[in-house]
């Protein structure tokens, strides 16, 4: 069992604020109005100079009650409002959700279905890593890679919009199937796109991966151990970054995935240029799995049979998938009506958020903005 | 290049280097104390290319107003300067501070007025298209060890600047 | 009177070393005028090169593809409402932008655009350069000081940091292309040949010390003047705030640095000062290792034929803008929407090339030709800004002050070491062979 | 009006000279009584640059000396007055009354 408090932000707030020179220690805040912090979080830093020495988020400014408000919809109602979680991967959150309630229905989804699940996933977690890398890009100060990957990622809405309509919170899939046949020529659309961006982001590499300021910038910032890490309950990315292998595509395997040939990629150093490189490589490997899927989707129907009034019998499930940031959880709980119990999400960018303080510490101001960055983290899904 | 206005451009400069000086020593904010001595500096830089030193207004632009000025200003900004605004401004001893002052002006006075036959009516026109290279020469030539000497203080400048400005070494 | 104003045409020398008032003060309008405008031209070039560096098309709504988005720019930031902050110190929150937009306007009297085509020469003239340029520190020292307010005495104090000690670096580089005037280096391999007392620290006489050698000092003792050059190169960026050595105005750490408070017409008098600190900057770049208003090739393409036609470039260019605008024009959208700004685009390109017709007129041709060439190169820099800064992240500050104090620093003292021990050192072997 | 000659020079000179030395005596603020003495030692420059003018380049050799010592003064005396700022919080010489703190 590690020491819990080390991972405990020590911040003593509330001590008066000394002029520049005579204090060691000055107490910033960045944020909530602030350009690199994604949004509305709130980090109250404690400096010494432009050292870091700890510490605090202040989160809940986009707070909206999602999983208070599921208790008073029915599992139906409640999907998309999900999708306004994690807004960039509406798709994933989509999917987690359905699964969840679908084991706890005890429904499988027919295979057609799952293909299609897993292309739009996949191509919504290109999407998040093109936000990702174009955002983080920026904060460091590169401006171009954010203009060359909101380009390639409009691609991927247009083939969303094609498809349902939705471009951003799509609410693409339903309990127990898809409610849209794929559209005329979705195939084609979604191989030529595999097509178009295999180069470009060999383009996003070839600006960044080999840039002197960018390996300065980025190398040796923000480092977490892999132990660090599963204390902390990081997932995702930066987890596989500090050299631990889990994904759950391939540990608890959901959808189709295992039909699927495809590498997890890992770093080991667990700094922020080891995260990039493990999240453009993922962006390879989805290609890979769209690939694969488009290749092989089959015929069939893409509804399973669902009750039109879903009553699921009292009980609960935990159902988590790998979404672009982390291990996304479901846990249901039915009373047997057909509004759930209580629904309790476990989103990766709140968990992930948690690590700031150990990334930070010791570090310098520039480097709080690069970690903000590389975690990768959604208002919206912190805050719920 | 002739000069031009003589005259003119040494009251000019003259003012604007007196008026410098006096708000140098009167302003209770020192960030104003600090912009009229800039003031003081340009002028005076003027001042010396007038008497064919550019040079020396060379030096005296780059090392001055854009070295220690900045430097000063620098430390300004560090130490909060809102205390020591309302605070009194003049030493209790001001009066004697004064009364000296003047003595050593009246001093200036009388060796003006009863030394002044002693400096040569002319002035020499050194030519001005050389003067960066003759210094050079008295530098590296017969000033060789005071130049030395020079770089010797100025290192043990930064160290001690170093070693007292900073909290922990 | 007609006779004192044209007496300095007939003079070889720059109206300020001529004495001539007149012609100082037109070369000052002109100057200064034709500075301004170019920096309305690079606001208008940057947007669309850095747009286009981004697969975007940039400003194209005011104007055909952008071309009036300067002027309402400007009328935009004029109008705008000026604020001042309650708690700021109004006099020098007042006067810092002056500051820097004088300093930076001052150093342009020295800039030779040809043989005489500069303000004056003043025998100094880099070190006045370099001295004034370095005033800008002090506006922006004051506009942080003034804001009283946190972000902006941050980037004030990291700015003023920042490009005091860039300018060590700056100033290694520059002596070593002064050392370079007085070794003439007509030895073998172009080693040796001090001559004492040949050296010039005037910006005209520094160009003419290439012409007599018969080489830029890049190319002098390669790689030496070189990597001087590349160290001043990367220096300039560091001393006018640019990306990547933005620092000061890092906007994800920052806001907007020292003019953070600063709106409308004061912000855009930094953006003015700014700009034409990058150009003065860049013209030290290509006074003192590029040649200055010298044509290239000047060995290799000799000769009157070569003289000729280097000479219709200016004119070429104009031409070729003109040609480009007519293109576009041809490619307007035929939509009677468009039918002004189609219209505008021609009669601009028309008035571009009236303007390449006339500067074929030998007498015209003549004298434009230096300042074309000069202008040609330093555009080359300011293409280079905007390059970097599509291409580049940001530096950390510990990593640029690291760059500075520990990378470029000691390069520019080597290089200077190493010029002068190449310049002296058949002397020097003289010396130690024959005894003294 | 008469011609400028070397005398104007130093009554300007000494003009500036008292002024610093008023503020060096009167003021209380270190920071003010460091740039007076830098006043006083620009006015000793323009002394030196004046008679360089008389008698040869000398002067103006030496007056380069004195930037260069005024550049190690305000280095040495603004970094005393930055540990002693934090030590006292104040700025006033009348309040360094310890040898050693």
């Amino acid at each position: 069992m590690p020491d819990a408090t080390k991972y405990l932000s020590h911040l003593e707030l509330g001590q008066p604020d000394k002029t520049f020179l005579d204090s060691n220690e000055l107490i910033i805040n960045m944020g909530p109005q602030h350009p690199a912090t994604h949004g509305v979080l709130r980090v109250i830093l404690k400096l010494d100079g432009e050292k870091v020495l700890g510490t605090e988020c202040v989160i809940g400014y986009l707070h909206r009650g999602v999983e208070k408000i599921a208790e008073n919809r029915t599992y139906t109602m409640f999907n998309p409002y999900v999708d306004r979680m994690d807004y960039v991967a509406a798709v994933s959150n989509g999917l987690g959700y359905c699964q969840a309630v679908e084991k706890l229905l005890n429904v499988e989804a027919p295979p057609r279905a799952n293909y299609i699940r897993v292309i739009l996933t996949e191509l919504n977690r290109l999407a998040s890593h093109m936000l990702w890398l174009g955002t983080h890009a920026l904060d460091i100060g590169a401006m171009t890679p954010l203009f060359y990957t909101f380009r390639d990622r409009e691609e991927i809405l247009k083939i969303f919009e094609k498809y349902c309509g939705a471009r951003l919170t799509t609410h693409a899939f339903r309990i127990g199937g898809c409610l849209y046949e794929t559209y005329e020529g979705f195939e084609k659309d979604v191989e030529s796109f595999v097509r178009f961006v295999r180069p470009k982001i060999d383009e996003y590499e070839g600006l960044l991966t080999t840039n002197r300021i960018w390996l300065e910038r980025t190398k040796g910032v923000g480092v977490i151990s892999g132990g660090d890490c599963i204390a902390l309950g990081v997932t995702g990315p930066v987890l596989r970054a500090s050299g631990v292998k889990w994904d759950i595509r391939k540990a608890q395997p959901y959808a189709n995935y295992p039909e699927f040939d495809f590498e997890i990629p890992t770093g080991q150093n667990g700094d922020t240029y080891d995260r990039y490189i493990v999240r453009m490589r993922e962006m390879r490997q989805s290609l890979r799995i769209v690939e694969q899927a488009v290749n092989k989707i089959p015929e069939g129907p893409i509804m399973a049979k669902v009750p039109k009034i879903m009553k699921p019998p009292v009980g609960e499930i935990y159902h988590s998938i790998e979404a672009p940031k982390g291990e996304l959880g479901y846990f249901i709980v039915s009373d047997g009506s057909t509004q759930p119990y209580r629904v309790r999400v476990r989103p990766p960018s709140f968990v992930n958020l948690q690590a700031l303080d150990l990334m930070v510490r010791g570090q310098l101001v520039a480097d709080v903005i690069a970690v903000i960055g590389t975690l990768d983290i959604v208002l919206g899904e912190v805050d719920r | 290049m002739q000069p031009v206005a003589t005259t003119f451009f040494f009251y000019l400069l003259a003012g604007l280097a007196l008026l410098g000086g006096v708000l140098v020593i009167t302003r209770k904010n020192a960030v104003h104390s600090a912009l009229a001595l800039i003031l003081t500096l340009l002028a005076l830089a003027g001042l010396y290319l007038m008497l064919y030193a550019p040079f020396v207004a060379g030096v005296q632009i780059i090392l001055y107003a854009g070295g220690i000025m900045v430097l000063f200003l620098f430390v300004i900004m560090l130490v909060s300067i809102e205390k020591a605004q309302r605070e009194e401004q003049f030493n209790r001893q001001w009066v004697v501070g004064l009364l000296a002052a003047v003595a050593l002006g009246a001093l200036f006075v009388f060796v003006y007025v009863k030394g002044s036959a002693l400096f040569p009516e002319r002035m020499m026109l050194p030519p001005e298209s050389s003067n960066t290279q003759e210094i050079a020469t008295y530098l590296y030539g017969d000033y060789l060890f005071a130049f030395e000497i020079a770089s010797l203080l100025l290192l043990v400048a930064i160290i001690g600047a170093v070693v007292m400005a900073k909290k922990r070494i | 009177m007609l006779d004192y104003i044209t007496s300095y045409l007939r003079m070889d020398a720059t109206p300020g070393q001529a004495g001539n008032i007149f012609w100082i003060v037109v070369y000052i309008f002109v100057v200064f005028g034709g500075v301004s405008l170019a920096v309305v031209a690079m606001n208008w070039l940057e947007r669309k090169a850095l747009a286009h560096f981004q697969v975007r098309l940039g400003p194209m709504r005011v104007g055909p593809h952008g071309l009036l988005q300067p002027i309402a720019d400007a009328i935009k930031l004029f109008i705008k409402e000026d604020i001042i902050p309650a708690q700021a110190d109004k006099f020098v929150f007042w006067l810092a932008p002056l500051i820097i937009l004088c300093a930076a306007f001052t150093t342009l009297i020295v800039v030779p655009f040809g043989p005489t085509h500069a303000i004056t020469d003043v025998n100094i003239g880099i070190l006045f350069m370099l001295g004034v340029s370095s005033l800008s520190v002090l506006g922006i020292v004051m506009a942080g000081w003034a804001s009283n307010s946190h972000y902006p005495l941050i980037g004030a104090l990291r700015s003023s940091a920042q490009m005091v000690s860039y300018e060590v670096a700056m100033g290694m580089a520059v002596v070593s292309a002064i050392l370079m005037t007085s070794l003439s280096g007509f030895g073998a391999f172009g080693i040796g040949g001090a001559e004492p007392g040949t050296g010039t620290l005037s910006m005209i006489g520094i160009v003419q010390a290439q012409q007599a050698q018969h080489v830029w000092f890049i190319f002098k003792f390669f790689p030496l003047g070189f990597v001087a050059l590349a160290i001043f190169a990367v220096a300039m960026v560091a001393e006018t705030n640019r990306a990547p050595f933005d620092l000061p105005e890092a906007e994800s750490e920052l806001t907007a640095g020292f003019h953070t408070e600063y709106s409308g017409l004061r912000w855009s008098l930094f953006m003015l000062g700014e700009y034409t600190a990058m150009i003065a900057v860049s013209s030290i770049a290509v006074t003192l290792w590029l040649g200055g208003w010298l044509r290239p090739f000047p060995n290799g393409l000799s000769g009157e034929t070569w003289d000729l036609i280097f000479s219709l470039f200016p004119g070429l260019t104009f031409l070729f803008l003109a040609a480009a605008c007519f293109y576009s024009t041809a490619r307007m959208p035929k939509h009677p929407y468009f039918r002004i700004q189609t219209m505008g685009l021609g009669a601009f390109g028309a008035v571009l090339g009236l303007i390449g017709i006339v500067l074929f007129v030998p007498a015209v041709r003549d004298r434009i030709q230096d300042i074309y060439w000069f202008v040609a190169k330093v555009a080359v820099f300011m293409y280079l800004y905007i390059w970097y800064r599509a291409t580049f992240p940001r530096y950390r500050f510990d990593q640029l002050m690291k760059v500075g104090w520990k990378v470029l620093l000691p390069m520019g003292i080597g290089v200077l070491i190493v010029t002068a021990a190449v310049g002296i050192s058949p002397e020097m072997l003289a010396l130690l062979r024959h005894g003294h | 009006m008469a011609p400028i000659t070397t005398l104007h020079y130093l009554v300007l000179a000494a003009a500036l000279f008292i002024l610093g030395v008023i503020g060096v005596l009167t003021r209380r603020n270190v920071v003010i009584i460091l740039m007076s003495i830098e006043l006083i030692l620009n006015a000793v420059n323009l002394n030196l640059v004046a008679f360089s003018r008389l008698w040869g380049l000398h002067g103006q050799v030496f007056s380069i000396f004195v930037i260069t010592d005024a550049a190690a003064e305000a280095a040495v005396g603004l970094g005393i007055l930055i540990a002693f700022f934090r030590n006292k919080e104040t700025v006033n010489v009348d309040e360094v009354d310890l040898l050693k703190w």
